[in-house]
């Protein structure tokens, strides 16, 4: 029992992470209809990027808490940042004077850009992992028990009420824009006609380039919190939390938010769950297994709606 | 390095442009290039002795930029801001073009080139094995391409997992030549392995290409991409993790092909001794040479012939609208099972192939990203066109060998240069070009020169490689995304047969 | 009762077919006859097409019975067939509201994958085909006459080498009607075989229809807009109203029908010539009226293919 | 009688290579009801399309209210007062009626929201009682309604109409009609109106041109054209 509530624990955290990058490939495939293959690199780099100004400020877990905090943020804000301008730049460059080129082309593109990011940042900064010091550090005992057959502790860290907490907020935020405000009627308008927006005076262009904005700031918040729970980075990072937060989307249903977060929950679950009790080898081919056989068996995913297959 | 990706973001903008906006434009280049850049070319983190330390390199970032902004200059002064040609406006009349009539004679005349090119490279004496073996790759490339070509090409099923095919024939070979043929038929067998293994491998493939493709026929498009990925990586990470079966990530060595039990060896019995001639290895290059021919003209004869019966048809009739073939009475899910089973199983023999020829296999052979690459060749080649594919592996591959062979590719045209032309004219090019390019980099300031060095000191070529393949991937579609043979080949016809401009082909959905 | 009933090639029973919460179509039924050719008229969204995708089996209906019986007095029940099967087995065929071409294909394969169930058995599934058996070339050549007797019949034997995608937008419609004769049907499907012709081409449908019927000896569905070619050609006539049957009989007793009038066609106003049913309604006259013929609905058929950027 | 709201002059569209558009010239001009007419494939769609900038004209001009708009993006044209409910409607099916109505006073900033819906639901009563449904599950009259009205939440200051009787039952079409001519005579709603159903339209029409292949080859006041022989000609045999 405490096992499983210390896994829970741990996959609520996985889970959050995968969840916001859940987010931008559910936006953007949701605007587009495209899968945004470059999205998983993104999140690395904003990784990569909050790894390298941590490391430039020199802050390191022995640092005073209000200097961590004051710290943070100016990384979370330099981090989604930049893996903004990427992403901007990359819908640019990539994405946009492919639109309405043959359907493969987006795709290909796609591929092609997350070989370039992954290749960029490793000719740039050399493929071995990068480990630091924990910067965020502590941790709260929740149960404690002793029994015949030993000690038993669930613990839940500084870092992942952070990560979970953070997650929660940056959702509800995020509902709440697309919900309320001109901006999500204008992405929602994008996803269902993107001409008859711009009939009705949408700069649909604009539409999209922030929407890869959007998430590509959520997919660095998640690769600063990656690398702050880890402690370590590296260049191929993106290439599985990607596919896995991909899952996650379709699992939540492709565009629906809360769906992609929920995805992302479950997703992060299955893979501690499975590694804590089956084999920690084959938890990505669980994952994997979970995306196909969501894909085949409920592809408009748990908050998705069927569509009608007109004839 | 970021430099060509930069600069296609304005080209819709057509016609004149002010100064000022020019200048502005530039100005946002070089900031947002200076963003992309700061954190992760500037800063470098490199590990000493368990510590990290960031390094900084401000005039790498700072040079780099400068040619991403003059780059764009050039492009808004050359190419994107010419007056709008009045005859592009006009409606082209679409004719066959000359190369159409050319292409009668492609085909034959690369056959020819194939066939004699090892006698060729065997006259260049530094170059010969290397030189063999470099189109051996080539030639396994292409027909990984023809394969994939039949279920992305032909019907029009996105497959982003091929590698898993070419991971199972490769396993074929290495786990029935290793263990079990000697097991159930004796240590005799094993240098006919390779024939025996060949066509179980190319089936093996092809019942995986059935288990796997039926779960996810009824996905489309970016769906079924992403589930093909999936299997493919799966199969890798079970290669990876079932240690007892496939020996994990140490891979397995598995015996080379014999000449019809021949083996190439320096030995009695051996192939040069039966034909008592002087034992050289290069004859093993040769005949492997030949083998990936054959196979390969089989893939392409197969097809061909296939492309013509009516389950070929059905195949292209899927890629252009599968609603249509249902209310034709084809049964769609069979048509896309055989689809799949035959490209696995071109893939499943040149595994086999592949295994033999390295002697060696290893799940690293068969990541993604080779995947990624086979699609990459197929797409630039043009789908659904088989001499398209051969164009794009070379180009690919060549290019891809280019940053390796930097060095040695210099060596080789020397050498090659050496063979017809008179030393002195060569030495003479030779002195000519370090000439040039000593005189330039004298003109450099001592800065700059110094930090030139720093930048290029470490970076090997070979490097950049990957990322050269995924810009070409980007650039590919942005310029040419219907690659390289943009024409159809009609499969039967009554009076003539006219190609089809690939702008009425539809690329399939699923 | 009338002759369509005495021993009908297709009986549609009870048929309700409901998305989510919305009915597309509402206990439906209707016979259509032997050797005769049935429309199916009413506003768009009156789930006529739905009613298509049910009996052609792109759809499983909610509820209800689909038998279609041959004149050899082998039935079938169409709704628990798949789609495939039920051009295969039960010999329906059917062309789409928006035309469905292969149109990076030339008219011949076009017409050539039509006959894919027959070409793949004498290919010996395909086996044969491999090692060129004489079986197969002979059925190969036997597919190829059939195609050259359609194109000849549509009016397309010259261009049978292009493209299908560079045909004109008529001629693409005869195509399509071609190509789905060559699956060797028994009930042929038409779903607005008229949108988007002109005058002149409608009127060469409407023999091509005819032709079908009479020398074929086919049963033809079809829904349609144009009222010159459903008075014109059918013999029978189901209207449909939010998929619901609201009239059924033959072309002079639907003009009358006060509850067609009142939910389709409209009370008649004198001054408005473009609806006066009745003129466009006397089919030998059809080509020869001069004043504009009735076109109640007309679907969105027309320009050049664009392709759209972003999803659907 | 009026002045001239919009003009164009020589315009011409491609389709990739195919061109829809061979020069035409036109006018609309304030506060009346002008018609293009012409068969299926004619390019009085493409028109309407060109018109807001989705595709681009090639060559030729077109002025609104005294700027020329044909080199501006779509979004930009739409905000300077032009409204359309174009072919096939376009309505966002996965939206409400009140949220396809709220998109449609994107242009307005919502600022007269709550008025203009209500005038909206007094010319459609239909859409007041479905306003809380789905789009999608209108009926097609009803959709068209929709389209109409979502077009009028922009306070347009032009609006193009594109075939709003297609595919609609009769009696709905006269219904749709008649919510035109009313908006253009008590609001002196300036309107440009595509139509296939030329009888209807040339009824209604101030000032009307057929449209053949691309081109415009009849102009006429509505009544006029209405009794010319070979208007009906050119409706007859256009097209194809």
């Amino acid at each position: 029992m405490e096992y499983f509530l210390q896994q829970l624990i741990n996959g609520l955290t996985l889970g959050s992470i995968y969840g916001l990058i859940a987010i931008g490939y559910t936006m953007v495939y949701g605007i587009i209809g495209m899968i945004n293959f470059a999205h998983g690199d993104v999140f690395m780099v904003g990784s990569v990027v909050s790894f390298i100004v941590i490391l430039g400020l020199g802050i390191t877990g022995g640092s005073g808490s209000f200097m961590i905090i004051l710290a943070l943020a100016l990384v979370v804000i330099i981090a989604m940042l930049i893996a903004s301008v990427y992403n901007w730049t990359i819908e640019r460059v990539a994405y946009r004077p492919l639109r309405g080129s043959f359907r493969l082309a987006p795709l290909i593109s796609a591929i092609g850009m997350s070989i370039v990011l992954q290749e960029f940042v490793r000719i740039a900064q050399e493929g071995r992992p990068k480990p630091i010091q924990a910067v965020i550090t502590g941790k709260h005992e929740l149960l404690h028990r002793l029994t015949e057959g030993g000690e038993f502790i669930v613990t839940i860290s500084n870092m992942q009420i952070l990560i979970i907490i953070s997650t929660l907020a940056l959702m509800a935020i995020f509902t709440m824009i697309i919900q309320r405000t001109s901006l999500g009627r204008a992405q929602r308008a994008c996803e269902q006609d993107q001409k008859m927006a711009s009939l009705l005076g949408i700069d649909v262009d604009r539409t999209i380039s922030i929407t890869f904005i959007l998430g590509a700031a959520l997919a660095a918040f998640a690769g600063m919190m990656f690398f702050l729970y880890y402690n370590v980075t590296d260049f191929f990072i993106g290439f599985l939390a990607g596919i896995k937060a991909f899952t996650a989307a379709v699992l939540g249903g492709i565009g629906s938010i809360p769906g992609a977060m929920l995805g992302g929950m479950v997703i992060g679950l299955i893979e501690v769950m499975w590694s804590a009790y089956f084999s920690v080898e084959y938890k990505d081919v669980a994952a994997f297994t979970v995306l196909v056989i969501v894909l085949i068996f409920m592809p408009q995913g748990l908050l998705g709606k069927p569509e009608v297959e007109k004839v | 390095m970021s430099g060509p990706v930069k600069d296609t973001s304005v080209s819709s903008e057509q016609g004149a442009i002010s100064w000022f906006d020019l200048v502005k434009d530039l100005i946002g280049t070089a900031i947002l290039t200076m963003l992309i850049l700061t954190p992760i070319v500037t800063f470098k983190t490199t590990m000493n002795q368990g510590v990290l330390f960031i390094e900084d390199r401000w005039v790498q970032s700072l040079l780099l930029t400068a040619a991403v902004v003059i780059g764009r200059l050039l492009l808004h002064l050359f190419v994107w801001h010419k007056p709008p040609s009045t005859a592009a406006a006009k409606p082209v009349v679409a004719k066959a073009p000359l190369s159409e009539s050319l292409a009668k004679y492609v085909a034959p005349a690369m056959l020819a080139i194939a066939i004699v090119l090892p006698f060729v490279l065997h006259q260049v004496p530094s170059w010969d094995k290397r030189g063999i073996d470099f189109m051996i790759t080539i030639l396994i490339y292409i027909m990984l391409g023809w394969g994939l070509n039949i279920v992305v090409g032909l019907a029009g099923l996105l497959d982003l997992g091929y590698v898993a095919f070419y991971a199972v024939g490769a396993y074929a070979y290495a786990l029935l030549s290793t263990i079990y043929l000697p097991l159930w038929f004796g240590p005799g067998v094993v240098p006919w392995a390779f024939y025996i293994i060949l066509p179980i491998s190319g089936l093996l493939a092809a019942t995986w290409g059935v288990i796997l493709g039926f779960p996810v026929l009824r996905l489309r498009g970016d769906y079924l991409a992403i589930v093909t990925l999936a299997f493919g990586e799966m199969i890798r990470l079970v290669l990876i993790n079932w240690f007892s079966f496939t020996n994990g990530p140490q891979g397995i060595n598995v015996p080379k092909p014999t000449f019809f039990g021949l083996p190439f060896k320096d030995e009695p019995g051996g192939f040069a001794a039966f034909f008592g001639i002087p034992h050289d290895r290069i004859y093993s290059y040769i005949f492997l040479y030949y083998v990936i021919l054959v196979l390969a003209l089989i893939t392409y004869f197969a097809t061909n012939r296939l492309r013509r019966l009516p389950i070929g048809r059905a195949w292209e009739a899927l890629r252009e609208d599968e609603v249509a073939c249902r209310s034709l009475g084809i049964n769609t899910t069979t048509t896309k099972l055989t689809a799949f089973a035959i490209g696995a199983m071109f893939g499943g023999f040149a595994g086999c192939f592949f295994a033999a020829r390295q002697g060696f296999v290893s799940p690293e052979s068969f990541v993604y990203i080779e995947s990624a690459m086979i699609l990459a060749i197929v797409v630039l080649g043009g789908l659904g066109s088989q001499i398209g594919i051969v164009f794009s592996a070379i180009v690919i591959m060549g290019a891809f060998e280019l940053f390796r062979e930097f060095g040695a590719m210099g060596h080789a045209v020397q050498d090659g240069l050496m063979y017809v032309l008179p030393d002195a004219v060569v030495s003479g090019i030779g002195s000519l070009f370090t000439g040039t390019f000593g005189a330039l980099y004298g003109l450099l300031p001592d800065a700059m020169r110094n930090s030139l060095a720093g930048a290029t000191t470490g970076m090997d070529p070979i490097q950049f490689r990957m990322l050269a393949v995924g810009l070409a991937m980007v650039l590919m579609m942005r310029f040419r995304p219907r690659g390289l043979v943009t024409r159809r080949q009609p499969t039967v016809f009554l009076k003539e047969r006219k190609s089809v401009s690939s702008d009425l082909v539809a690329e399939g959905h699923g | 009762m009338q002759d369509w009933s005495k021993d009908p090639e297709l009986r549609v029973q009870h048929l309700t077919m409901r998305f989510g919460g919305l009915t597309a179509i509402g206990d439906l039924s209707f016979d259509a006859g032997r050797k005769q050719i049935t429309a199916l008229i009413g506003p768009n969204g009156a789930g006529k097409t739905t009613v298509f995708n049910c009996i052609t089996g792109f759809y499983k209906p909610t509820e209800g019975m689909i038998n279609l019986r041959h004149a050899d007095g082998t039935e079938f029940m169409l709704e628990r067939m798949d789609d495939y099967i039920i051009t295969q087995k039960a010999k329906v065929a059917r062309t789409f509201q928006n035309i469905r071409l292969f149109s990076g294909m030339t008219l011949l394969e076009n017409l050539m994958v039509a006959q894919h169930n027959m070409l793949m058995k004498a290919s010996s599934y395909t086996i044969g085909g491999i090692f060129g058996s004489g079986k197969f070339k002979r059925a190969e050549n036997e597919a190829l006459e059939r195609c050259k007797y359609w194109l000849n019949k549509v009016n397309l034997m010259d261009r049978a080498d292009d493209p299908a995608g560079d045909l004109p937008y008529g001629a693409q419609r005869r195509l399509e009607i071609a190509r789905a004769m060559c699956t060797g049907p028994r009930l042929l499907c038409l779903d607005e075989p008229a949108a988007g012709l002109n005058p002149r081409e409608s009127d060469e449908l409407n023999k091509l229809l005819l032709s079908i019927r009479d020398d074929h000896n086919m049963a033809i569905l079809l829904i349609e807009h144009d009222m010159s070619v459903v008075m014109g050609i059918s013999d029978h006539i189901v209207v449909l109203d939010y998929g619901r049957k609201i009239a059924d009989g033959t072309p002079a007793q639907i003009k009358v029908d006060p509850a067609v009038i009142r939910a389709y066609l409209g009370v008649e106003e004198d001054e408005d010539p473009g609806e006066n049913i009745v003129v466009a309604a006397a089919p030998a006259k059809v080509a020869k009226v001069s004043v504009p013929r009735v076109v109640v609905q007309k679907r969105v058929a027309k320009k050049p293919v664009v392709k759209k950027g972003g999803r659907k | 009688m009026s002045d001239i709201l919009l003009q164009g002059a020589g315009v011409e569209t491609f389709y990739g290579k195919i061109q829809a558009l061979r020069g035409i010239d036109f006018e609309v001009h304030k506060g009346e009801i002008t018609t293009v007419i012409g068969a299926n494939g004619a390019g009085k769609s493409t028109l309407m399309m060109t018109i807001c900038g989705t595709p681009r004209a090639r060559a030729g001009s077109i002025v609104f209210d005294g700027v020329e708009i044909s080199k501006m993006p779509t979004h930009e044209i739409v905000h300077l007062g032009i409204a359309q409910s174009p072919e096939g409607r376009r309505i966002f099916p996965r939206m409400t009626v009140f949220e396809n109505l709220q998109m449609g006073a994107t242009v307005d900033k919502l600022q007269h929201f709550d008025e203009d819906l209500v005038k909206v639901f007094k010319l459609f009563p239909r859409l007041e009682e479905r306003r809380a449904q789905r789009a999608g599950t209108l009926s097609g009259g009803e959709q068209q309604m929709l389209a109409i009205g979502r077009a009028l939440m922009a306070r347009p200051r032009l609006l193009l109409l594109d075939e709003p009787s297609l595919g609609l039952a009769p009696i709905i079409v006269k219904l749709i009609f008649a919510a035109i001519k009313k908006l253009n005579e008590e609001e002196g709603l300036t309107v440009l109106l595509v139509e296939q159903n030329a009888f209807h339209a040339l009824r209604l029409a101030h000032r009307a041109y057929v449209m053949v292949n691309g081109k415009i080859t009849i102009t006429g006041t509505g009544a006029e054209l209405l009794n010319r022989p070979e208007v009906r000609a050119a409706y007859l045999e256009g097209g194809h």
